[in-house]
């Protein structure tokens, strides 16, 4: 047995194996701890957030090994983005950035892309200005 | 790197002897046992030995007691189907334990939608099967109970010499699923009582392919896959040749090397649990203490505030190779019905990991299992924000707990909406 | 002695290309597919090539459509009983020939115990079905249509493609057996419109123990051996690994082959039948002519006047191995239900052997076959009481009848006071 | 492959490829053949009587290597017996004489034990004679 084999893609294996981001920030502006009833992974994203901008993003993760390489792809993905752009983050994009999951491992994308959200969310709570302006320009694009 | 095999319930490999003596029949003595000339009658001879070996391993009286099959699971399915059908007549009521493998469980959930019903024997946080129980759930309408010797995710012995006297007693026949302990601890089978025993040789050193199953001769039993005579009308179809004599020789050395098997893996199996307390805080062992109510060869651990998918990938990154009841690792995303069936909470079982020692294993590969996964649980602890909040007080420790907050449990159905299956 | 196998229907021997690449799979790669770490992912992968190769072989659009099992008799249970429970809502009616394997045929018979019935299409004297008794027979209960590429006593080349038409036009999922083709006639699963197909590697130099099911996209089925969740929930058990590789090898090497095997053992077919015919008087072949509605290994001999085992046995003393579908050669003392559905004579279907060429086979086997059957045959009717009374006009020939006396069915029922069965 | 791997024992595979008293007896003086209807096997014996015993047997046999190796057998064994002797023979000496036959071919054996009486039958047809000695002494005997 001279080559190794995986259960998931090299992708996948390098960013469970050396993930990316991993952590808290301390003074978060945003923080976001969801759960999978499904199989009980737990995954937590903390942001901090500069001009509109997710200028860093940490996780930390209780879950499988694609649980733990989707919240590193996802806090690399998210880094730079704006707030209305990261709002629209899909699970999609961190399966494809991972070279795809398996069909049984979708959930963790997803689960990443709520934890996103939910510190999103916690974010847009302490900063009610912005859910006013989000609510207006969503009333434009309507 | 080290290479550690720790999953020996999964499969072994087979040994030189029982290779060589498979060689010949897939080339030179190729034939069908039904075939009439010097083809078909010489395998029949190499049948009969293999059918004499594993008698042997299981002290049956006589070779013509043996049926092959082509796996466990299919010996589990005969035993349990076989003498469901064979005894319709009489009645429609099994007794199995919650414990059993999936091919016991599934087998009856078959039949139940065929009009069977079943009553399951529940099991204590140990594992164990609660003989009064047992007996309570034979009814007159009871054609059999199905008990395995040993289960295949936590190690417990079932006590199945006191059930087979409760089954003689009653005059239902006891079937033992031997699956998880063949190989590795003595089986009797008159001592045990039991009408019918499953075994399956790739569990010890034997090829995939063959499964055994015994029958007491009083056992009525009809076949479940149908078509030609083989086996004595009892299992249609060619039989895998090599497999059988494979598993035959397979089963002569075990039965000869059980006694130094079993105590060079309890052996192991001691070192590497009290290791494994001693370096991680936080970790506990699933099923009976090592000991007579455990075979030699199994750990099931539980790591707090850690999944289990994680630490088999990170051991197998480091040459470990072990298994996990987690529900993470299960294409289902359910824990172990086992692990749900001994009250495991939720938590733990989400952190389960499977060793399972051989005989090949030696002091250096607990050494290197012990420190290697102790760093595994740190990292993975790093990256859990359980840990975290452990530390920070804000959930408490099922395995030590010290009241101080709530639970992962609890915490894990609050952040998620519901509680976790 | 020169040594002549001449029964390559019941099982061939693996090549050695096939063996070395079973080889690692005992010993070094001895994983179990569901396991995750290293040695369970490894053999993953070459399952995925054997599915690969199976798949190649029938034409199949892609592997995911094949199932493994432990052998063609599993496969036919599993085609017919999975699919049976599958649809048990839409109807309980199933559709064979006549002449199918009795792994059909004994599938079939279970279930009519627990409620299906099932219409058998008869055959004619060649073993053909007829496509207009076919399509009469379906109903809009039937839930299958289960007819075999080849008949594996006769060599009968079923009209499966016409079959596949009317199933088609029907809505009915049509299955074909085809252990007795596979490897040595083309396979198209879409041309024969066939819903499940079925093969045997050990049959075309594969091992034993291993079973192939496709089964397509759209046709619903059940598992029949339930446990784990191995073959996508379809097959529970641990695979037998080296097997299914082995298989896999052998399927791809058949393929490519296959036109050459033909056309080598199509050659042998017709000098062995040549042979023989000029050679011994009151002989007859079973079955269709050696061409295109036979399949180009099998002959199917009756030689009048003496039985078949002594036939058999005698071959065997001579380096010649041979079956037969005679009742004295069967373990249930009657003759093979092929030939009693082609309305065989019984006399003939007593003095029944089946010959079966393969790859290895040479003229010279071919011609000391021919030269030594002869002897046999003039040994056997020197002890025959009923050659003695051809001779002397008491009775005729069926084969050849004159006219001048009653058949030895006749005698054969007088001397024993009924009718054999 | 060196060995001989055979269906039947030894002693059966001898009778079998050399029957001993294969064929008939020109001026027989009495001639059974029977057949059995389980398997279609047919089995001729003739015999040779002098003096109350037998003189000579012979047998034609239609049917398996077991059906031959009995007849063999069985003719072996009858003769120089008693005409009285031989109506009491039984299957079960052709069995214990082959060293054992396979359960589902004791009927072979049997088949043989018919043929012989039915051969003692034709003869005592033909002398009624005997068969009122033959009465008269199973009077004395029951
Ligand atoms: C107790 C028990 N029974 C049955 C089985 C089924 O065996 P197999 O997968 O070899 O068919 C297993 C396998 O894990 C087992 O542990
Ligand atoms: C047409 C057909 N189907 C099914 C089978 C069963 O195959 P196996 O004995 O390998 O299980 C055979 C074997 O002779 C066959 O010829």
């Amino acid at each position: 047995m001279s080559d190794t084999y995986t259960l998931y893609n090299p992708t996948v294996m390098e960013h469970f194996m050396n993930p990316r981001n991993m952590g808290d920030i301390q003074d978060a502006d945003g923080v976001g701890e969801v759960g999978a009833a499904a199989c009980g992974d737990i995954m937590k994203i903390s942001l901090k957030i500069k001009d509109g901008k997710i200028a860093d993003a940490r996780f930390k993760t209780f879950g499988c090994g694609s649980a733990i390489a989707s919240s590193s792809m996802a806090t690399e993905l998210i880094k730079g983005r704006t707030i209305d752009e990261a709002m629209s983050f899909s699970n999609q994009e961190v399966v494809d950035a991972l070279g795809g999951l398996p069909p049984v491992k979708i959930h963790c994308s997803v689960l990443a892309e709520e934890a996103l959200k939910a510190a999103l969310e916690d974010y847009v709570k302490k900063h009610p200005e912005l859910a006013g302006k989000k609510t207006a320009e969503q009333a434009v694009t309507a | 790197m080290r290479h550690v095999f720790l999953d020996h319930q999964s499969s072994t490999p087979v040994l030189s002897e029982v290779f060589d003596a498979m060689k010949p029949f897939f080339t030179e003595a190729f034939g069908n046992p039904s075939s009439l000339h010097q083809h078909g009658l010489r395998v029949r001879d190499a049948l009969k030995t293999a059918r004499q070996q594993m008698a042997a391993l299981i002290h049956a009286e006589s070779e013509e007691e043996i049926f092959f099959t082509s796996d466990g699971t299919e010996s589990a399915n005969l035993a349990i189907k076989g003498v469901a059908y064979a005894n319709e007549r009489k009645g429609k009521h099994l007794v199995v334990s919650a414990t059993e493998h999936p091919s016991v469980i599934q087998s009856v959930e078959f039949l139940e939608k065929q009009g069977w019903t079943c009553t399951r024997v529940k099991v204590d946080r140990e594992g164990f099967i609660d003989l009064a129980d047992l007996r309570a759930a034979i009814t007159p309408q009871t054609v059999l109970v199905a008990l395995h010797h040993v289960n295949h995710d936590i190690g417990t012995i079932q006590p199945v010499r006191e059930a087979g006297k409760i089954c003689a007693e009653l005059g239902v026949p006891l079937y033992v699923d031997c699956d998880a302990s063949a190989g590795w601890l003595p089986i009797d089978v008159k001592e045990f009582g039991a009408a019918l025993v499953s075994f399956s040789p790739h569990r010890f050193y034997g090829p995939k392919g063959v499964g055994v199953l015994y029958r007491n001769r009083k056992a009525r039993i009809v076949s479940i896959l149908h078509g030609g005579i083989q086996e004595g009308g009892r299992r249609a179809g060619t039989e895998n040749v090599p497999a059988i004599v494979g598993g035959g020789v397979a089963a002569e050395i075990a039965l000869k090397e059980l006694p130094a098997r079993s105590a060079h893996t309890a052996a192991l199996q001691k070192r590497l649990w009290d290791g494994l307390k001693t370096q991680i805080p936080y970790i506990q062992l699933n099923g009976p203490v090592p000991g007579p109510g455990r075979i030699c060869t199994n750990l099931n651990l539980s790591t707090e505030f850690i999944e289990g998918e994680g630490q088999l990938l990170l051991c197998d990154m480091n040459g470990i190779a072990v298994a996990s009841g987690s529900s993470c690792v299960s294409k289902s995303l359910k824990i172990s019905h086992v692990l749900g069936a001994i009250g495991l909470d939720h938590a733990l079982a989400q952190g389960n990991i499977i060793m399972s020692l051989g005989k090949d294993n030696t002091e250096a590969d607990i050494d290197y299992t012990v420190e290697t996964f102790a760093k595994i649980v740190t990292k993975l602890r790093g990256m859990s924000p359980m840990w975290d909040e452990f530390q920070k007080g804000i959930i408490d420790s099922v395995i030590a707990p010290t009241g101080r907050g709530k639970s992962f449990s609890q915490h894990a159905a609050d952040v998620s909406g519901k509680a976790a299956h």
